[in-house]
């Protein structure tokens, strides 16, 4: 039974992949992302992997999609016809060119084609490594945590996870580099809808709880500190929309302090060990459970802004166009 | 090999450290400049002279770098390499002092100078190179240090010139490299003098190491001119005049003969290259090119271009002697390397006082110009007896052994080339000297492009007379103890153990 | 257990430049270009120490968090490491210099792109982290945040045409990323294992390994725009600016590269075969050949210098094929080995100063003549003295003359070729060689060329061409401790010696 | 066949669709997305080994990795999406040029 369910659900993945790519037209590319990012949570729950269908579902699908939905309004409001759906011309123009124009295409396919049977092939007789639960679980004990997944990312790996926040302030970093924008836009331009603002005053405190507890219950359970991140940033971004710009409330050097704090701590905590004669994020098993606790909690700050500047300076970019 | 004396590095110092430092002034530092280059020159003939001293007594000046696995940078004094030097570090102080007076007061001179000391590095570096990476590494110095040279003036021509002496240059180098890479991945580093591990591989890799031969030869034959890779030569001879003495006389051509020398003696070995006798196909380039270069020159009108393609014939005489065996033909190359070059050097001397001074550079132009400049008409006048090999001017006693090797070796057919090449070198030297001593100029009052109580710059024509007088010396002593011929004779009684 | 010693120096060069890219982002722009050159001396500083290090001890590492592979992550730092880390240290520090001088020529009162620090500084912490980094996620890691910091760099004038060269150039980044993060999952399934000394001792052959091999090699050619995937390199090059540029072909493609070798020589030592060698060579032969060609059709100054780097990467990809023994050899008697894998590492360093050392000085003549259509190099040699030297020298260098570090590297890729008995990759690396000669001579011929037009030099600050200058001349000093650093190289325990010994069938890994 | 090796063999599909997608695609949105596609195949490919080695709970170890792939890979995305973005302001194109 369960083999049906995965297959099903597998195929059902698939099919919206194609889909995402072959949608004729842009919105629906956007709505079958959606829809690819729930189907592919679906299968992580499938798997036991809960965190990661947390982090897929709020990150990948949720706060990417948003993005994406955000940007089509840019796109789809241009009525320039130049290299409009240019997937749409493609129909038309390979009948006058001849069918030297299809080779590449065939040999493309082919190759991809090729590609896809050796890597199945490659999967199919994969040996089996074993991983690394044993290991894990002999050391669950030192790490300061009961869940095994947060262990990994805040103990075993934090080199990684520091690592991975310093490429979410580099990725808000590279978008402001990009050009076209203020650092902290400080307009107040958008409609104060008032349905928008009912859904904001009722779920920036529910998202902001249920933020707390997935950061908290990460110690023992799914949940952890990109989840809360992701979901206090959702609270920035309903703010955002809802006319009230974060970054033009407060001071601009609190905002900076929120962007670096996790990044910072992790990065102060690496040189203190280091300073005392220990390994960079070597934590003393005594304490390991509270600092991995700030840590996170420092993290999940920093993530949320970072998600919310994100947003709001790609936001902001679609204000302008606009106006 | 290992390091025993600092002397050779020294030597290359004298000539590299003022280039690099001319390179950084500024153009009104004349004083300072002029005094750099003197210092050098003058120095590195006391440098040179000393360590011949020191050779003589039986010292030995080694320097070694190691670079990277058997990549090894060595610099040596042997009689060859140091009787290469000499030639270079003497000829590098007279057109030093002729570049002065040439240039004057013209454009660029600091760059101008730098590279002329760079290019005189580079080909001391070949002189002193201990083994062929070394060899190799100077000779594409050379290369580069001479490209600002030869485009110096930059008009188009100049330009164009440039383009055409790099691609041969560079293509050269270019096959250079895949013969000393291949030489070394077969038979490891070899110092110069080292024949035998060559002669000891010769049965386990003959094929590889002839095409090795072949492809370093042909990397060195477009330095020396050897046709068909002469191309280059004539074309670059919009340079100044003083460049093109140096290239024609000690530098570029010179190192390419040099590196035949070197090759076929030092790597190779006599001893291997008479059995093998893959030495014909060189002595028969060789006499092509003598040929052919005469032939050319018979139809060139303008000066500088009628010495080049004299040039290309006669460095082949270096190839020629080299390819025939025997004791006598080598001396007859060898102490060809220094006579060819004081006699052309003398001639180019000649060539650019008259352009300089009356702005004359066809040889139509010159009736009358015996009487107009009788010193370095003179001087030029010696030289071409010498190139002719009239006795007792220089060039005879190189063509003199030469044709002795031939017969020695039975190669008659070599002694027809030589007499042949001797009268081509009549047909194309005699009606300038006719020109210039026996018909009456065409218009009696030119203006002088530059004046100067003597019949043009002190500076100009002090360096012509030297040579002048030099080519004439090394003929009328060269029995005496200690003249180009006797030092040659002795490398070449060693090499075949006499 | 590890014998090898334990320093915190692994750890520091990583954090340092990090650290001062987080304290840069709360200062003004002038702050910002204060720290950053500040902080970029101090990472020069930190990793010349670290090397010096290395070099007295052998070795080190640093183990994070005290957690031992192949649970934790293993930061080890050894001869090939050190010299990537001296290399980007000293590259980095002198356009460090340029860039502090040439945003402020730019625009006085900001001191011009002020996120350029921060960026630069982010990068230099993650290649520093590629280079130590044995864990191979942690290096797909540090590749995200190289290749986020690079494209973000390269955008950083704003303008369309180099934006749409930096979308491209992070499309294939990011393909060329989840690549080789698939043959890391591969790779992870079927060992267990992300350590990459660990890897190399349990990956068994099949079809998985021959796979990830594949993928990862793919992923890697991507990023370090081996040909046929080098088609975003020459726009995102040409369009950066002039520091950037540098620091983009003297750096960045080189960190993909140096995985590249690692996990060839370290990793898929089970996977490879004689055919694998050849195709990445053939690729590499016809990226030199490509690459020359198209340098010598450009006319513009920025384009050449960006061809011109495909064929020097095509130049890295001929080691590969040297590095497999053909079936059958005995494994003894390859004596090729170290030629050709420290031919690799010469070629990478010459060409990454002379490379950095041409983008600087096209930035100056962009700023003397305001474009950089290679007419505007008539007369150089006449205006600007150092530039015309640093362009002259690095292009030598590039060309592989003597006594060039270039000529090093060439000299070394020949010798292990001939040894190899492969000498059909020779007339590539002669006609590669015969080809950059065309296009740098053709630079050097208009630079002693007379003006045709008067068009008028801008006055550029000195400084700038003295660093040029000091990049171009590096590429020459490079040579004087040639046998030194490559003594040290192939004495390094764990790669030259160890890897040399894996290769020739020994057993292999120090912990 | 177990549950894992359904996803794994999913996951090379997935990374060979979002392949194809990125190469064929015209317009900038489709290629992002068809890179976060490639990404989704990579993370399938890890969770599920994840899946078959697990013991007493799954190997913690790929989930931190997916964790922190899929957050670097929605990074580089946005980072995309803001280049796709600021390229149609300035110039109103939606694709690469047709050159490639």
């Amino acid at each position: 039974m369960s083999i049906v369910i995965d297959t099903l659900l597998a195929l059902l993945t698939i099919y919206l992949a194609l889909q995402c790519l072959l949608a004729p037209r842009l919105p629906q590319t956007v709505f079958m992302f959606f829809a690819f990012g729930l189907a592919l949570a679906l299968a992580w729950v499938r798997l036991g992997a809960v965190d990661v269908a947390i982090t897929e579902a709020a990150v990948a699908s949720g706060f990417l999609g948003v993005l994406f939905l955000d940007a089509l309004q840019d796109f789809s409001l241009s009525a320039s016809p130049k290299r409009r759906g240019a997937d749409k011309d493609s129909a038309t123009q390979p009948e006058k060119q001849g069918w030297t124009s299809y080779l590449p295409g065939v040999a493309l396919g082919v190759g991809l084609g090729l590609f896809l049977l050796i890597a199945l092939e490659a999967t199919w007789k994969m040996p089996e490594g074993g991983g690394l639960t044993a290991a894990a679980e002999a050391q669950l004990p030192h790490s300061g945590v009961e869940h095994p997944v947060t262990a990994v990312l805040l103990n075993f790996r934090a080199y990684d996870t520091w690592l991975e926040l310093g490429v979410i302030l580099l990725g808000l970093l590279a978008i402001y580099a990009v050009g076209g924008v203020k650092l902290y836009p400080r307009h107040n331009n958008v409609a104060n809808d008032p349905v928008l603002q009912q859904i904001m005053w009722f779920f920036t405190p529910v998202l902001f709880l249920f933020g707390a507890f997935l950061l908290y219950i990460g110690k023992s359970g799914p949940g952890g500190a990109f989840q809360a991140g992701v979901l206090w940033g959702s609270i920035g971004i309903l703010l955002h929309l809802g006319g009230k710009l974060v970054f033009s409330v407060i001071p601009r050097w609190v905002g900076q302090v929120l962007l670096t704090v996790g990044l910072s701590f992790f990065l102060f905590l690496g040189f203190f060990f280091l300073a005392r004669g220990a390994a960079v994020f070597e934590y003393p098993p005594a304490y390991a459970g509270l600092l991995i606790l700030i840590v996170e909690t420092l993290a999940a700050i920093s993530i949320a802004t970072t998600l919310t500047a994100i947003f709001a300076t790609l936001n902001q970019e679609n204000k302008k166009e606009v106006n | 090999m290992e390091t025993t004396s600092l002397l050779p590095v020294l030597i290359l110092i004298t000539s590299l450290l003022p280039g690099v430092v001319i390179l950084l002034l500024r153009e009104e530092q004349v004083a300072l400049r002029t005094f750099l280059n003197l210092f050098g020159a003058v120095s590195k003939v006391a440098l040179v002279a000393w360590a011949f001293v020191g050779y003589l007594r039986g010292a030995t000046y080694d320097f070694v770098f190691t670079l990277a696995p058997d990549l090894t940078f060595a610099l040596s004094l042997d009689a060859l390499g140091l009787f290469f030097a000499a030639l270079s570090s003497v000829l590098w102080l007279i057109t030093t002092l002729y570049a002065i007076g040439y240039l004057d007061k013209g454009p660029h001179q600091n760059r101008f100078f730098a590279f002329f000391s760079l290019c005189v590095t580079a080909s001391t570096g070949i002189a002193l190179s201990g083994n062929i990476i070394t060899f190799f590494i100077f000779y594409e110095f050379l290369t580069l240090s001479t490209y600002p040279l030869v485009v110096h003036k930059g008009t188009d021509e100049a330009v164009a010139a440039g383009r055409t002496y790099l691609w041969y240059t560079i293509g050269g180098g270019t096959i250079l490299f895949l013969g000393v890479a291949g030489l070394y991945a077969i038979a490891g580093p070899i110092y110069f003098g080292q024949t035998e591990i060559i002669e000891g591989l010769i049965g386990e890799f003959p094929t590889q190491l002839i095409i090795l031969f072949f492809l370093i030869l042909a990397g060195l034959g477009v330095k020396a001119a050897l046709f068909p890779l002469h191309g280059w030569l004539p074309t670059s001879m919009v340079a100044p005049a003083p460049v093109s003495a140096l290239l024609h006389a000690v530098a570029v051509v010179k190192a390419g003969a040099f590196g035949i020398v070197r090759l076929v003696y030092d790597v190779f070995g006599v001893g291997l290259a008479e059995e093998m006798n893959y030495l014909a196909v060189l002595s028969v380039l060789a006499a092509i090119t003598i040929v052919y270069g005469s032939v050319r020159a018979l139809y060139q009108d303008d000066f500088k271009k009628r010495l080049a393609f004299s040039t290309v014939s006669q460095v082949s005489y270096i190839a020629l002697g080299v390819a025939i065996p025997g004791a006598l033909s080598s001396t007859g190359a060898i102490v060809h390397l220094v006579h060819q070059g004081i006699m052309k050097i003398t001639m180019f001397f000649a060539a650019g006082n008259v352009a300089e001074t009356y702005g004359y550079k066809k040889i139509s132009q010159l009736n009358g110009m015996g009487r107009r400049m009788p010193l370095t008409m003179g001087a030029f006048t010696i030289a071409v007896f010498g190139m002719i090999g009239l006795p007792p001017v220089a060039g005879f006693i190189s063509k003199w052994y030469l044709g002795l090797g031939a017969v020695e070796a039975g190669s008659y057919w070599v002694v027809l080339v030589l007499l042949t090449s001797s009268a081509l070198n009549a047909a194309y030297f005699l009606p300038i000297l006719y020109r210039a001593w026996f018909c009456e100029p065409d218009q009696e009052v030119v203006e002088r492009l530059r004046s100067s109580r003597l019949e043009t710059q002190a500076l100009m024509l002090i360096p012509v007379v030297i040579t002048g007088l030099l080519s004439l010396a090394a003929g009328v002593f060269a029995a005496v103890n200690g003249s180009p011929l006797s030092i040659a004779r002795e490398i070449a009684e060693k090499l075949y153990l006499l | 257990m590890t014998a090898l010693p334990i320093s915190p120096y692994p750890a520091l060069v990583v954090g340092l430049p990090i650290l001062m890219a987080i304290l840069s982002l709360f200062l003004n722009a002038r702050g910002k270009a204060l720290l950053g050159l500040t902080g970029s001396l101090l990472t020069t500083v930190l990793a010349l120490i670290a090397f010096v290090e290395v070099t007295r001890l052998g070795t080190v590492i640093h183990i994070v968090g005290a957690w031992k592979p192949p649970l934790g992550i293993l930061l080890r730092m050894d001869a090939l490491a050190a010299v990537f880390i001296g290399m980007t240290a000293g590259v980095g520090a002198l356009i460090s210099l340029y860039a502090f001088r040439y945003f402020k020529a730019q625009d006085t009162k900001t001191d011009g792109f002020p996120l350029f620090w921060p960026l630069w500084l982010f990068l230099w912490g993650g290649l520093n982290g590629l280079f130590l980094s044995n864990d191979l996620f942690n290096i797909f890691v540090t590749l995200e945040v190289i290749s986020i910091a690079a494209v973000a760099l390269a955008v950083l004038s704003g303008k369309a045409g180099a934006l749409v060269a930096g979308l491209r150039y992070l499309l294939a980044a990011l393909t060329g990323s989840l690549a080789f993060l698939y043959g890391i999952a591969l790779l992870y399934g079927s060992t267990g294992t992300l350590d990459m000394s660990m890897l190399g001792r349990l990956l068994e052959a099949g079809p998985t390994s021959t796979f990830a091999l594949l993928v990862m090699t793919l992923g890697l050619l991507i990023k370090m725009a081996g040909f046929p995937f080098h088609f975003w390199l020459p726009p995102a090059h040409s369009n950066a600016l002039a520091p950037v540029s540098a620091l983009l072909s003297a750096l960045v493609v080189k960190g993909a590269f140096y995985i590249l070798l690692r996990l060839w020589m370290e990793v898929f030592g089970v996977s490879l075969t004689y055919a694998a060698g050849q195709l990445i060579g053939v690729a590499g032969a016809i990226a030199v050949l490509w690459g020359s060609w198209q340098a010598y059709m450009q006319t513009s100054l920025k384009l050449i210098v960006a061809h011109s780097s495909v064929a020097q990467l095509g130049y890295l990809l001929m080691i590969f094929p040297l590095l497999i023994l053909p079936s059958g050899a005995g494994a003894a008697s390859a004596d090729w080995l170290s030629a050709a894998w420290t031919a690799g590492i010469y070629q990478v360093l010459s060409h990454a100063f002379a490379k950095a050392s041409f983008f600087l000085s096209a930035g100056i003549i962009v700023i003397a003549v305001g474009h950089d259509r290679i007419e505007s190099l008539r007369d150089l040699v006449g205006h600007m003295r150092m530039t015309a030297m640093a362009i002259g020298l690095a292009g030598v260098s590039l060309i592989g003359l003597p006594p060039s570090g270039g000529f090093v590297g060439k000299w070394m890729l020949l010798k292990g070729i001939f040894l190899s008995g492969q000498w059909w990759w020779a007339p590539v690396v002669l006609t590669g060689s015969l080809l950059t000669a065309g296009y740098i001579f053709m630079l050097l011929r208009l630079a002693f060329a007379p003006t045709r037009k008067k068009e008028p030099f801008q006055l550029v600050p000195k400084s700038l061409e003295v660093v040029a200058l000091l990049l171009a001349v590096a590429s020459y000093l490079i040579v004087l401790p040639a046998d030194q650093l490559i003594q040290f190289l192939e004495g390094s325990e764990v790669f030259g010696a160890g890897v040399e010994t894996l290769l020739k069938g020994g057993a292999y890994g120090n912990y | 066949m177990e549950t894992y090796q359904i996803y794994s063999l999913t996951s090379a599909v997935l990374f060979v669709i979002g392949l194809g997608g990125v190469f064929v695609s015209k317009h900038f949105i489709k290629k992002i997305i068809a890179t976060t596609i490639m990404g989704g195949g990579v993370f399938l490919a890890f969770v599920s080994f994840a899946d078959r080695d697990a013991l007493s709970f799954a190997d913690p170890v790929p989930h931190a990795l997916v964790i922190t792939g899929i957050v670097v890979a929605v990074a580089s995305a946005s980072f995309a999406l803001a280049l796709a973005r600021r390229i149609f302001q300035l110039s109103g194109d939606e694709s690469f040029s047709s050159d490639k």
